[in-house]
């Protein structure tokens, strides 16, 4: 191998890093590191001129190495390698340093994080000595697609890619297609019809010769990898599914998970009286009663004073912490359906932040506050109103609560209450994530691969994430989720093959003492035993380079690219005997 | 002693086997390995107290494979050891003969692996109670005082040449990982730290596989209780994962199997 | 060669341990410790072991240690620098309590170490030792000294041998110039005797075979299958070559972490698979047997014929410490009369 | 000690672990700068040697953490993991190393508070401890 010429780039990041670390004296210091060539600091290494810099210090300085201390290597080691490649050095002639994430963001002494950053620094200088050339292995994609989940995003994705000739397996596990959108009556802001928006696309599904439809059916365990997934759907009504009293086998190439999400159960939240107070209700309750055309309470009569209550189990520390984002919309399209309903009602919205944001959502505010609507503001953080029982037979219920705006204690009668419940995760969700193999977030919905740059994809390859299991979000988002997942999906189906990491394990056979332990403990099935020469082989497609084999390995015979038993003792030796 | 002798002359005779791994005399009241090729030397095979060394090791000799096919006397350290050496795919039954002797020296005929696995089911296999009161005192110490019997023990006493690991029937690795040089992991010399970590590797390289012959300690020029090390590891095993190295051929090594319900205390979470 | 002797008293080599340590050297005496004896640095003569036959390993260690750093390095960017060994750091040891055969090992490493090329650290190492040797009043089994030229009071390689005769008083017979530099540093403690014959004092180690003027003919069965058959129990661990005192065979190491690192010799053994093994992956010494004879060939054979020298003292510590009992005597016995009944 | 930093390196997975120590970065929530992060594909692939390495180059303190129990992105590396722990810290232990030295711990990518909480506690344990110098002494003397 010839001898390592390294460039180290240091990246300002702005000031996301530059204020907490010296990359100057980071970069001057590295300069007297064996095998180092050029160092740099740089503004930000990720933009076309950071990237153009070391393209050009490789052809220049003949560089076969290269060192990015920057972000994470989950945001932007992509990024560098496709520079690399581009300078026509293997792309895994490179590591990366995260001194922002790991050191700048989190880090208060200026001094220690320098100190920090630079013992990262020097392990990534050392450890890319014993970089080799690695070759991404590129794998046949089986053109099916399986999607778990036949709601608003499922479908969508599935008529998108079953449209271009592509087959598709769709899992629901109710009894029916439509999912959430099948049971609202109108949409925000425009006031479509959702059965009309829902019904057609149904309707499609059912007649599309690529979808084979699965209802009342859930998936359990999924093996395989991106292009060769395989699992065994069952049913538990197997007159819905003919072919399945005892399980099929599906073979397919990708997944989209779009569980979807479902609406909280507000009883815990004591004082808005769920379930106590019959006139309490969810807002999944009361869009049925749009759908059925009749808005009465419980006893028949129709309701006069009609509050609506903003973020019940959103916001809120004791269930869930973040926004659940549709349902103050939601919420000003009741008050309006009221309205246009029960002229003569008097309707409340009790909300904390209005937060309408979507396209036409604020001129729906802004249209609905002209409407006779009193809009009532609370505390969500510290001062939740509270629902008593009234004394008047027109407000049989009558709400405390401190409005924060004028400052003032109130009582606000009423004799129909709607909670904005939360959108939660599916329960089902963990399962899910175990069987397709994604992470989740602490709140139980999908961790998608990047926040920002690769929002439906996760990362397992080949398993896309859409609709609400990935975050709460209305009809329009999901949609373009599921779009966006299903482009992905038919960009790789079109391509036949799909790169996978090159990180696999390999064995020395002069090593291997035929022992077969690394068989029994490789989670994918990729290692063999070659009767004939006495030794393990491992099969490199099947092979997802976790790497436990390696570790396993008594005489060291396995080892791993990409994470290499000499890359990785160099990269701790350096980490620690640098500082 | 004579039921071994006879068994053993009739196999030759029959060429049923081509050698016999057994015990003989040696010089000055000493017991040596001998492997016994014709009838007329059946005579010079023995059993009795003196006979604890595991015989095992030599099944997997190239040497001694070239002899032939191989009949083993083994006692009851021996017979869990073929039984490990099976379950890692080292041995079959077609590969050797197995003879049993009991601590009283009767012989035990078998007609396969599972015969030796139903054996050794009914027999006592614990941890002898002294080395296990030895393991017990050392726990009992506070851990400066640990730290310092190995010190002694281990990195100024232990010279690295490796009659532990020559001894040791499990540690066939035609190249061990001390012999690793890309990184190399562990000082081939005898180094303070590097020989510590060698008997660190050791014992979780023989971890859910050692049988605890106790042959490692017999082979120690320099008295060091290595096989306690060993030991430890087969009382954790044993506890936490309920698994007992040789006690059969289809074994599911512990270290390459895992139970999800698996038991520890110190594993932080939230 | 008029070897002159001296009494010296119990008391007197109590405090010659004493002055000897005060006087800034390291003393090192058999001591008995977790049921073994071994050579360990004493302070005092109340330390060493009273009764043992030769020590667990040899004492070849002050002139070979297990493990020697030849030189160290420090890397930093295109530089290397290379920091020679110290030899100032190079104590000066008494090794008290060697046997005979142990100081007659001595010889045959001189031999290996300062033949054709001298090394340095070795030599170094030699000439700050010095070996009071104590004669053998008592052997065992495995002891055979005798049939390799050798016998329990030779002062071959001692620079002074101690004999224990009556009173536990000591027969000092001054063998080198190094023993006569520590009779005038410390003339108080040597008194001077009438002619003492020493012989009754002796073990008594008989001569049980007899190797002079047969290594052509252990030679000439290179090929023959008794290799075979004595080595078949051998496990091929480095017991026998780690504590033999004339074992001399080395590996080189080099350590280095990134930053600096040492080049090390360290003791090999011939009985290792990996002792010959190529890079290539070719072993010419592929199994045990070869590698048995190896041991037995450079002891018995190779040795005579480049040096006139007899590789074995026949002290028997590859015997007492070999786990599979593997005992040179019976070997060596069972070799010469195959080789004379054929 | 007051001012003793220990060095503390942590192996981690990059699935779980070293994704919840992005999230806390990403959270900017604010923690000790002792710990320096190895990145693994799984806890699986960490050998026990690197935890015994990490001594003898000198550090004082080693976390090894990944994914939570049936999070594995590997399905089971990191139940194999628990049991080499499991029984190479009864081994270490055994022999007198300080086991109050290792801290192992499941941490997720949702987890980055957990993380910083977790590098606070263990730097703070470690200081308490202070440098580990039995073992380093004796690596220096490998050098000799």
């Amino acid at each position: 191998m010839e001898k390592p010429r390294t460039g180290v780039y240091i990246c300002h990041c702005g000031t996301n890093i530059a204020k907490m670390v010296d990359v100057q004296a980071i970069a001057e210091d590295m300069k007297d590191t064996v095998n180092v060539i050029i160092t740099r600091d740089y503004k930000y290494m990720c933009s076309d001129p950071g990237q153009d810099q070391i393209i050009k210090d490789i052809k220049e300085f003949n560089l076969n190495r290269i060192v990015v201390a920057a972000c994470s290597p989950r945001i932007h080691e992509l990024t560098f390698r496709k520079a690399l490649q581009k300078a026509g050095l293997n792309p895994y002639l490179f590591q990366m340093a995260n001194i922002r994430e790991h050191v700048s963001w989190v880090h208060t002494d200026r001094a220690k994080a320098t100190k920090k950053a630079r013992a990262l620094v020097s392990a990534a200088i050392n450890r890319v000595n014993y970089h080799e050339p690695l070759i991404e292995r590129s794998v046949d994609i089986n053109p099916a697609t399986l999607i778990i989940g036949g709601g608003i995003s499922g479908i969508t994705a599935a008529l998108e890619i079953a449209d271009a000739g592509k087959k598709i397996f769709l899992i629901e596990k109710s009894h029916k297609l439509g999912g959430h959108t099948a049971e609202i009556d109108l949409t925000y802001p425009y006031f479509y019809s959702a059965q009309q928006l829902i019904k057609p696309l149904i309707e499609r599904v059912k007649n599309n010769k690529n979808i084979e439809l699965f209802l009342e059916t859930e998936v359990k365990e999924i093996s395989g990898y991106i292009g060769n997934f395989e699992t065994i759907i069952s049913s538990k009504n197997t007159d819905k599914i003919p072919c399945l009293p005892a399980g099929r086998k599906l073979t397919f190439g990708n997944i989209i998970v779009a569980i979807g999400l479902s609406p909280m159960d507000p009883s815990p939240l004591k004082n808005y009286g769920y379930g106590k107070f019959p006139d309490v209700i969810t807002s999944s309750e009361f869009e049925n009663m749009l759908l059925s055309g009749n808005i009465i309470k419980k006893n028949g009569n129709i309701p006069e004073n009609i509050a609506i209550i903003h973020c019940v189990g959103s916001r809120n520390n004791d269930y869930h912490d973040y926004c659940s984002r549709i349902c103050c919309t939601v919420a000003l399209k009741y008050a309006n359906q009221l309205r246009s309903a029960l002229p003569k009602a008097n309707i409340y919205e009790l909300y904390a932040d209005m937060r309408s944001m979507s396209k036409g959502c604020e001129e729906l505010y802004t249209e609905t506050s002209r409407k006779n609507i009193m809009f009532l503001m609370f505390d969500q953080r510290n001062d939740l109103p509270e629902i008593k029982k009234g004394n008047d037979k027109s407000a049989p219920l009558i709400i405390e609560m401190n409005e924060k705006l004028s400052g003032e204690t109130i009582e606000v009668p009423a004799d129909m209450v709607i909670l904005m419940t939360a959108m939660e995760a599916r329960k089902s969700a963990k399962e899910v994530a175990h069987s397709t193999g994604v992470s989740l977030c602490g709140n139980h919905f999908f961790i998608e691969k990047h926040p920002k740059l690769d929002p439906v994809a996760t990362t397992t390859g080949g398993v896309y994430i859409v609709g609400g299991c990935q975050s709460p979000k209305d009809i329009p988002d999901s949609v373009s989720q599921a779009r966006a997942a299903a482009a992905r999906i038919l960009g790789v189906i079109v391509r036949g093959t799909a790169k996978v990491s090159a990180t696999a394990a390999y064995i020395n056979s002069s090593l291997c003492c035929g022992c077969q332990m690394c068989l029994s403990i490789c989670p994918y099935t990729a290692i063999t035993y070659d009767e004939e020469k006495k030794v393990s082989v491992v099969n490199e497609v099947l092979c997802q380079g976790c790497g436990t084999c390696v570790a396993l390995c008594r005489p060291k015979a396995i080892n791993i690219y990409g994470c290499s038993h000499i890359q990785m003792m160099t990269e701790l030796s350096a980490l620690l005997l640098s500082d | 002693m004579e039921s071994i002798r006879k068994k053993a002359k009739e196999l030759l005779e029959k060429n049923a086997v081509q050698v016999i791994i057994g015990y003989g005399e040696g010089l000055d009241k000493s017991v040596s390995a001998i492997f016994v090729r014709k009838p007329e030397n059946a005579e010079t095979l023995i059993f009795d107290d003196r006979c604890v060394h595991n015989l095992a090791v030599y099944l997997l000799k190239n040497e001694i494979k070239a002899l032939g096919k191989p009949c083993i006397i083994a006692h009851l350290a021996a017979l869990r050891t073929i039984l490990q050496l099976a379950s890692e795919h080292q041995i079959t039954e077609d590969d050797v003969l197995v003879l049993g002797v009991t601590h009283k020296g009767e012989l035990m005929e078998f007609a396969g692996f599972k015969d030796i696995e139903k054996y050794i089911a009914s027999a006592n296999i614990d941890i002898s109670e002294n080395e296990k009161e030895i393991i017990n005192k050392l726990e009992a110490m506070t851990r400066e005082e640990r730290w310092q019997f190995w010190v002694e023990h281990l990195s100024l006493k232990c010279i690295k040449c490796y009659a532990c690991r020559a001894a040791c029937p499990l540690c066939y690795c035609s190249r061990c990982q001390v012999e690793y040089n890309q990184p190399q992991w562990i000082t081939v010399e005898a180094t303070p730290v590097g020989i510590i970590e060698w008997h660190i590797t050791r014992a979780m390289h023989i971890a859910g596989r050692c049988v605890s012959c106790g042959e490692c300690y017999r082979a120690c020029p320099m008295n060091i209780p290595i096989n306690l090390l060993n030991y430890l590891t087969v009382l954790t095993i044993k506890e936490k994962f309920n698994v007992s190295a040789g006690t059969s051929a289809d074994l599911d090594s512990v270290m390459s199997s895992f139970k999800s319900d698996d038991k520890e205390n110190f594993i932080k979470q939230s | 060669m008029n070897i002159e002797k001296k009494i010296l008293k119990y008391s007197s080599l109590e405090e010659l341990v004493l002055k000897l340590n005060r006087d800034g050297k390291q003393v090192f005496a058999p001591v008995k410790k977790d049921n073994i004896v071994d050579f360990a640095p004493v302070s005092g003569l109340y330390e060493m072991a009273e009764d043992y036959i030769v020590t667990v390993q040899s004492a070849k260690f002050v002139v070979f240690p297990n493990v020697e750093t030849l030189f160290e390095i420090e890397t930093s960017k295109d530089k290397i620098t290379l920091k020679d060994k110290d030899f100032n750091s190079i104590p000066e040891i008494i090794l008290l309590g060697t046997r005979p055969c142990d100081a007659a090992g001595f010889n045959i490493l001189n031999a290996m170490f300062g033949g054709d090329y001298q090394d340095t650290i070795y030599s170094a190492r030699l000439d700050k030792t010095t070996l009071v040797s104590i004669s053998c009043n008592k052997s065992d089994a495995k002891c055979f000294c005798t049939s390799v030229n050798g016998n329990p009071g030779a002062t071959a390689g001692s620079d002074i041998l101690l004999t224990r005769i009556d009173n536990n008083d000591f027969l000092a017979e001054i063998v080198t110039e190094k023993g006569k530099a520590i009779v005038s540093k410390y003339p108080e403690l040597f008194e001077t005797v009438p002619e003492i014959n020493k012989d009754k004092y002796m073990a008594d180690v008989p001569v049980e075979f007899n190797l002079n003027g047969i290594s052509e003919k252990i030679y000439s069965r290179f090929d023959s299958d008794i290799w075979l058959e004595q080595s078949l129990r051998c496990i091929g661990c480095g017991t026998c070559a780690f504590i033999c005192p004339t074992c001399g065979c080395f590996d080189i190491q080099d350590a280095y972490d990134g930053y600096s690192g040492q080049r090390k010799r360290s003791w090999d053994s011939c009985g290792f698979s990996l002792f010959t093994l190529h890079a290539s992956g070719h072993n010419p010494r592929n199994v045990q047997s070869q590698r048995w004879r190896q041991r037995i060939m450079h002891k018995f054979v190779y040795l005579p014929e480049q040096q006139n020298l007899l590789g074995c003292v026949g002290c028997g510590r590859c015997s007492r410490s070999c786990s599979a009992n593997m005992n040179l005597k019976e070997l060596l016995i069972h070799l010469k009369n195959v080789i004379e009944n054929e | 000690m007051p001012d003793f930093q220990p060095k503390i390196v942590a192996f981690v997975c990059t699935w779980c672990t070293y994704a919840g120590a992005d999230l806390a970065g990403t959270s900017r929530i604010k923690y000790e700068p002792n710990v320096k992060i190895i990145r693994f594909p799984c806890t699986g692939r960490i050998d026990f040697m690197f935890l015994l390495k990490s001594f003898a180059y000198g550090a004082d303190g080693v976390i090894v953490s990944g994914c939570h129990p049936n999070d594995c992105h590997y399905t089971s590396g990191n139940f194999h993991a628990r049991r080499r722990w499991i029984v190479f810290r009864e081994l270490v232990d055994l022999l007198g190393m300080d086991i109050n030295r290792l801290c192992f711990s499941w941490v997720s990518a949702a987890e980055g508070a957990q993380w910083a909480e977790i590098v606070n506690s263990f730097t703070e344990q470690v200081r308490t401890l202070g440098p580990y110098k039995e073992y380093r002494e004796l690596a220096e003397k490998d050098k000799k």
